[in-house]
């Protein structure tokens, strides 16, 4: 059933070994004579480029096999057994796999060559690539291991990456605290993760603990266990993938480069809590509850994020909230059993945030690094091709009919309607509208109107086609990435769901054709209201809005960093100094400290005794021997 | 019996020079009343067959040392306001004797115990100079070359302490 | 009867006890160590009779051996007492007081 | 391979450290005779490790009667379990003499004296022996951090020395009644370890001795509430000391439990395993979060190594193969990355003249390579995926998830305090700007750069490939649970359940 083939290990090896080579390049270079850019530029995309053909070989590969026997895997060599723990270094590609596989080496190519152009005059150039090649590494470590433990590796190097690629321009705190929030928050979501492979494992790990041995033995499992596990794994995912209540790293992980922003933090490590759940649905299917609460934190979150990305005032802040919202939508999908809707909205949305994080990142740089919108405006006729790009991807994340996004996310919403989550549909409906809504607002400001900061408009150019190209390309599949999914009732046959069935256990709910129009209907009609609004508001150019009441609440996101900062962190940092100031020399030291004080009490009493006269020393001793004669004379008789 | 009342004799002797030696104020008295309990012993030491010990008990203690304290009590010149002002003497005396009772009162009970013997006068060549000459060059030579280094150190000591200037009178 | 002879050497040992702890007199504590030392020599001889072997007897010359260089350091330290402090006392070394 | 081997790696550096300190050398033919012998000392303990066959049971035991009326014999050994310190030990010291090189004659000396003893204490399987090497163990480190260390050295190193003698006096009573116990039970006198492992010790005594071994080695450890004299004396100690403390003694302790409590006093062991793993656990937190108010690095570090320290203790209280098997292996991985960190705070600090966090900054500008060193160095100490930090850390978790769900849980939180501490001292010493103190830091030279690059390659190698490593203590670990007695597999069930909901193994 299982074929080994040896180049799955080299799909992640390439980009790893591309990040030492150049890492260690850009150490020994940078203080001293710099290698040109162009050097690093394209020993940088060489991994990538690799890893994507590879990609496309494995795909080649899978497809040629019958459908449900579609596995490769490869395990390189024994990483650690003890007793019954068993974990091989060991890769697996099934459909569901191969799919991410397919789009993270494709659009992790592009942005590599993207950032050729974005990076130009760093000093840190090579660091930079080092990072990127790396995090591309570890995200196919993610993506292809075969075990819980392998993917964690990934899972954590992707957010070691991340943090790496946050504080990139360390000389400022704030990106700095920005990255270890980051990691931070990360941690937390890691902490759930290793608790929940604990628990799996000694439910169920001894007979084997890849994946396919999992899903083996899944009935094994208590249903206690399971429930537990479900949501352990689950703590991971809202770590990683910003979702209530850990998503505050999020928005303020644009602190690091655009193409950063693009790659990691919108495209691919982001979902990769997504994808873990689709991993493990084997073990989702089978407990409802644990689903109930992933759809149900997931549409929340959306609504939240929707929220506030409606007040933002930074182009990345909009763009990061946006995909805090649309990852909800994911979460509500594979929450409700819909996995391969979930996926395949992992799969849309990678391309057409993707494309507009480069494309907002192709108007920062034009403006010389101005991040906020109100400062802008009229760009669509210095950056057509930009303009353009992004409006592909506004109609594609909006999700207008028949972009990407539209059928991604109406596949969503139907299931969860089809499968009788009608409060989550109605929320998810809503949040469409307001997506809809945020998402044209960045537009028209940003890009219709008249000029705002005129200054900054005369110097704006359109960027040079190193990084309009990869736009173009994203645009084109933002545009088109939806009909590969093109459900029956568009008369599709949907491509994506069925070449992931072996992968994942879902089972299509059927339901009438009237709630399927239904769905489609509410969702578009929830884009145009949206769309009107804002183009009422926005559409022809609009002062900077000054917020009051809720607006105002919503502009400072609810205040929850201001509250996490008051009841996790300062309490944490207070038990902390309590504990060196207070506790440490008060309690903890106290014992030790009383023994040398009872030694220093008990030397001062028995110095009464150290009269200095030899006769009185004379007389202790013979009044201890005459007690000692005494004693002894009681056992003589 | 004629054992047993010289016996007799040199224990009450050699006990009331000793109670002297602790009772008198002045040293030179008690000097005089130890030289009594020495002269006791060696008396003690010759029923008890020791002829060498009760010779040398005789010219070593009795002779020497005590010449050499009685010399030293002289030299020193002592006067009556030289001499610590024991009030309490007698009272610590009463206590000490009360606190070394049951010391006494353990050892006595040790004695007890000890199976009894005679100590009838025995043959002439028992404790003679030649027998325990022998026995002190033969099995006991180190001890008795380590005593006599001890001897040599003592010496320097005492010329080295006792002739010290003194720096304050 | 031994035991005579190993009771009068108890006297005597606590006698010179008796003479060491209650007395201030340099010269009278001196001579109550060399009564207890007496004392010890008088079991000495005493159980050399009784085993009728003279090593006890060795051991009483040590003794005095011992007690002679005794007596010549004491005397010194006395002497050199007597001529700083002018004093027979032996309250007058305090120096371990505590 | 040659016999005595072990004999020569416990001896040679002792020999040679005395015999630096009774002749005049000076201090460069100290610095290179120390170099030459812990080099000699590490190609026989490569040599020893190759020929190490991971049978779990004692190898190259030497075993020659010393005192044969109480049946004390030098009585050496090694095995799965003692291998890896012992390695740990002869790897990282050599480093040392590469790094820091105008140091006075007394402290390699020292150096080289404490390299052997606890090579002794690790090896010796006879508890006299042990005990012996265990003292002589903490007598180069009273020396070294009483003459060359900082300015509050005195009653820091008063602090350690009392404090860690008082608890190997309670060990030496302990051992003590152990003989007599062994005496008493089967007529004969012995110390030897495999003797005393037969013991059947019940009762209050029993006990009490079992307190008196685990009191001795908590505090060397050192495990909460034991830890009071860490701070300080890791703060004031020369870097090397504070380097071999954390890297290699403190690991002796653990080794201690391991090898001298678990098989004899086995059914006390699992009475208190649980107690004892929440001072494990408790310890681990609140060191961890003492260590994140702290301003000094060096201190910080002090805490962090006594935060991984408890984790590592917990690995053995747990009671199952994966606990204890990652204890050992986060053993060795601390000991690359905590241990090599001390290392750094010992560059940072001669090159800065600081050990004030805020007076740092801009490092891994000014310095690249000594950033990256100490980032995987870090990045091992936290337990990142893909260093040598990780696999003994979720070894760890995992048994103790099984042995206690609430200790596993807690357990856990070691992933997020100490990162805690680490990002924020990393990024306040290494990213931001350049300060008056950092402005002009030299990076590594290239003796440094290669003196550290083993241990660096070593801590990645560790990550990514354990298995070679693994393989060779997972049998004696696996020894503990089937050798001795059934009891000690079994009882923690039962002790168990009553703190918490545990997952039986299907």
């Amino acid at each position: 059933m299982e074929q080994s083939v040896n180049y799955l290990g080299l799909i992640p090896l390439f980009p790893l070994l591309g990040a030492v080579f150049i890492g260690l390049l850009h150490v020994f270079t940078c203080n001293r004579t710099k290698l040109p850019e162009k050097v690093y530029g394209i020993l940088a995309c060489v991994g990538p480029v690799l890893s994507f053909v590879l990609a496309l070989k494995v795909f080649v590969a899978l497809k040629g096999l019958p459908a449900a026997s579609r596995f490769l895997s490869h395990k390189a060599f024994t990483w650690f057994s003890v007793g019954d723990l068993h974990i091989d270094m060991g890769f697996l590609a099934d459909p569901l796999s191969c799919l991410m596989l397919l789009f993270v080496t494709f659009i992790g190519s592009l942005i590599h060559i993207y950032s050729i152009g974005y990076m130009g005059g760093d000093k840190n150039y090579g660091k930079f690539f080092a990072y990127m090649n790396l995090f591309l590494g570890s995200m196919l470590v993610l993506v292809l291991g075969d075990s819980p433990v392998v993917m964690f590796v990934g899972w954590e190097g992707v957010g070691l990456c991340s943090y790496l690629l946050i504080s990139f321009y360390s000389e400022d705190r704030s990106n700095v605290l920005a990255g270890n929030k980051a990691f931070i928050v990360n941690r937390i979501g890691d902490l759930g993760f290793v608790l929940g492979m604990s628990f799996l494992f000694w439910g169920i790990g001894a007979n084997g603990f890849d994946y396919l041995s999992l899903k083996a033995n899944v009935q094994h499992l208590e249903p206690a266990i399971a429930l537990t596990v479900c949501l352990l794994l689950f703590v991971g995912a809202t770590g990683k993938s910003a979702q209530i209540p850990l998503y505050v790293w999020l928005p303020d992980a644009m602190a690091g480069p655009t193409p950063v922003s693009a790659l990691i933090h919108a495209a691919t490590m982001v979902t990769a809590g997504v994808y873990m759940v689709a991993r493990f649905s084997f073990l989702y299917a089978g407990v409802e509850l644990a689903g109930n609460i992933i759809a149900w934190i997931g549409i929340l979150t959306a609504l939240l994020a929707a929220i506030f990305g409606m007040f933002q005032e930074d182009i990345k802040k909009v763009l990061a909230y946006s995909t805090v919202s649309q990852l909800g939508y994911m979460f509500a999908g594979v929450g409700v059993a819909a996995y391969s809707a979930g996926i395949f909205h992992v799969f849309t949305h990678a391309f057409f945030k993707a494309l507009l994080f480069l494309g907002a990142g192709s108007v920062i740089y034009a403006l010389h690094h101005e991040q906020n919108i109100w400062k802008m405006g009229g760009l669509k006729a210095k950056m057509p091709k930009t303009y353009l790009t992004m409006i592909i991807g506004a109609f594609a994340l909006a999700g207008c009919p028949p972009f990407s996004g539209f059928f991604s996310k109406d596949e969503i919403l139907y299931s969860a309607l089809a499968t009788g989550h009608f409060g989550i549909w109605a929320v998810g409906v809503l949040v469409a509208g307001m997506t809809a809504y945020y998402t044209f607002r960045m537009i028209f400001v940003v890009f219709h109107g008249e000029p705002r900061d005129r200054h900054a408009f005369e110097h704006a150019h359109e960027a040079p086609s190193v990084m309009t190209v990869p736009l173009i390309i994203l645009a084109v599949g933002a545009l088109f990435a939806g009909f590969l999914n093109l459900p029956a009732i568009f008369g599709g046959d949907q491509i994506v769901s069925h070449w992931l069935a072996p992968s994942l256990s879902e089972h299509h709910p059927h339901a009438s054709a009237f709630v399927e129009i239904l769905a489609i209907g509410a969702s578009v009609v929830a884009f145009a209201i949206g769309f009107k609004i804002a183009y009422t508001k926005f559409g022809q150019g609009a002062p900077e809005p000054s917020y009051k009441g809720f607006a105002d609440f919503a502009y400072h996101k609810f205040y929850v960093d201001e509250l996490y900062d008051a009841v996790i962190v300062q309490p944490y940092k207070a038990i902390g100094s309590s504990i060196w100031k207070v506790i440490e020399p008060n309690v903890t030291d106290a014992p030790v400290k009383g023994v040398s004080r009872l030694y220093m009490v008990l030397g001062a009493a028995f110095k009464v005794f150290q009269v200095g006269y030899v006769r009185v020393y004379a007389i202790y001793m013979v009044l201890g021997l005459s007690l000692m004669s005494l004693l002894l004379s009681q056992s003589l008789n | 019996m004629f054992a047993d009342g010289l016996f007799i004799g040199f224990a009450v002797l050699a006990v009331l020079g000793a109670v002297g030696l602790v009772l008198f104020r002045h040293p030179m008295n008690g000097a005089m009343s130890f030289v009594v309990t020495l002269i006791s012993l060696a008396g003690l030491y010759a029923l008890l067959s020791a002829k060498l010990i009760f010779a040398l008990q005789l010219i070593v203690y009795a002779g020497a040392i005590m010449s050499l304290i009685v010399f030293i009590i002289m030299f020193l010149n002592i006067q009556p306001s030289d001499l610590p002002q024991e009030e309490t003497k007698l009272l610590y005396i009463l206590g000490g004797s009360v606190v070394v009772f049951p010391i006494g009162l353990f050892l006595a009970k040790i004695v007890k115990s000890l199976p009894a013997h005679s100590t009838e006068i025995i043959g002439h060549n028992f404790g003679g100079v030649k027998e325990v000459g022998l026995l002190l060059f033969r099995d006991w030579l180190v001890p008795f070359e380590i005593v006599s280094i001890l001897l040599l150190v003592s010496l320097v000591g005492a010329v080295i302490l006792a002739g010290k200037r003194g720096t304050t009178k | 009867m031994i035991h005579s002879y190993l009771y009068l050497s108890i006297i005597l040992f606590c006698l010179g006890i008796v003479g060491v702890i209650s007395r201030r007199n340099v010269f009278t504590v001196f001579m109550s160590i060399e009564l207890m030392l007496n004392a010890a020599n008088l079991a000495f001889v005493a159980f050399s009779r009784v085993h009728e072997s003279m090593d006890g007897h060795v051991l009483a010359m040590m003794v005095m051996a011992v007690a002679a260089a005794e007596a010549a350091l004491a005397l010194a330290v006395v002497i050199l007492l007597h001529k700083h402090k002018s004093k027979l006392d032996t309250n007058v070394f305090s120096l371990l007081k505590g | 391979m040659f016999e005595h081997v072990l004999s020569v790696i416990i001896f040679l550096p002792i020999l040679a450290g005395l015999l630096l300190l009774a002749t005049p050398a000076s201090r460069t033919i100290a610095r290179f005779t120390g170099l030459a012998v812990s080099l000699a000392t590490l190609v026989v303990s490569l040599d020893l490790y190759m020929g190490f066959k991971a049978t779990g049971y004692l190898e190259f035991v030497e075993n020659i009667p010393w005192i044969e009326s109480l049946g004390i014999s030098y009585f050496l050994g090694v095995d799965g379990i003692s291998l890896f310190i012992l390695m740990a030990g002869s790897v990282l010291l050599p480093m040392v003499y590469f790094i820091f090189g105008t140091k006075e004659k007394g402290y390699y000396a020292n150096l080289l004296i404490v390299q052997g003893a606890m090579a002794g204490a690790v090896c010796a399987a006879d508890m006299i022996l042990f005990y012996i090497f265990w003292e002589v163990m903490l007598l180069p480190v009273f020396f070294m951090l009483g003459l060359y260390g900082g300015p509050k050295r005195l009653p820091a190193t008063l602090k350690i020395t009392l404090y860690t003698i008082a608890g190997s006096l309670l060990m030496l009573a302990a051992i003590v009644y152990l003989g007599v116990s062994y005496h008493a039970q089967f007529n004969e006198w012995s110390f030897a370890l495999d003797k005393m492992a037969q013991l059947n010790l019940t009762g209050r005594v029993a006990a009490i001795a079992f307190f008196g071994f685990m009191i001795a080695f908590a505090i060397k450890i050192p495990l909460f509430p034991f830890h009071t004299w860490l701070p300080d004396a890791y703060t004031e100690a020369p870097t090397a000391t504070t380097f071999v403390l954390s890297a290699v003694m403190a690991k002796i302790g653990v080794y201690g439990v391991i090898r001298f409590v678990v098989p004899v006093f086995d059914l006390e062991f699992a009475r208190f395993a649980v107690l004892l793993a929440y001072s494990g656990v408790i310890g681990m937190m609140y060191c961890g979060l003492a260590a994140i108010t702290q301003k000094d690095f060096k201190r910080m570090l002090a805490f962090s190594s006594a935060s991984h320290m408890g984790v590592i203790a917990l690995g053995v209280f747990c009671m199952n193969l994966q606990a204890l098997t990652g204890s050992i292996y986060q053993i060795v991985a601390h000991a690359t990355s905590t241990g090599v960190l001390f290392l750094f705070a010992g560059i940072l600090e001669e090159r800065t003249q600081t050990r004030t966090i805020e007076d740092l900054g801009g490092i891994a500008a000014k310095a690249p390579v000594f950033a990256l060193y100490f980032a995987i160095a870090m990045l091992a100490s936290v337990g990142l995926p893909g260093t040598s930090g990780f696999v003994g850390e979720f070894m760890i978790v995992l048994g103790a998830v099984k042995f206690n769900t609430v200790i596993g849980v807690l357990a856990g939180t070691t992933l997020i305090i100490g990162v805690c501490y680490m990002l924020w001292m990393f990024q306040r010493v290494f990213f931001e700007n350049a300060t008056a103190r950092s402005e002009n830091f030299k990076d590594l030279s290239l003796v440094e750069g290669l003196a550290f690059l083993p241990v660096i390659l070593l801590i990645i190698v560790m990550g990514i490939y354990p298995h070679p490593f693994l393989s060779k203590i997972t049998p004696s670990t696996a020894l503990q649970f089937t050798q001795p007695a059934a009891v000690v597999a079994q009882a923690p069930a039962s002790t168990a359940q009553n703190f918490g909901l545990t997952i039986e193994q299907k």
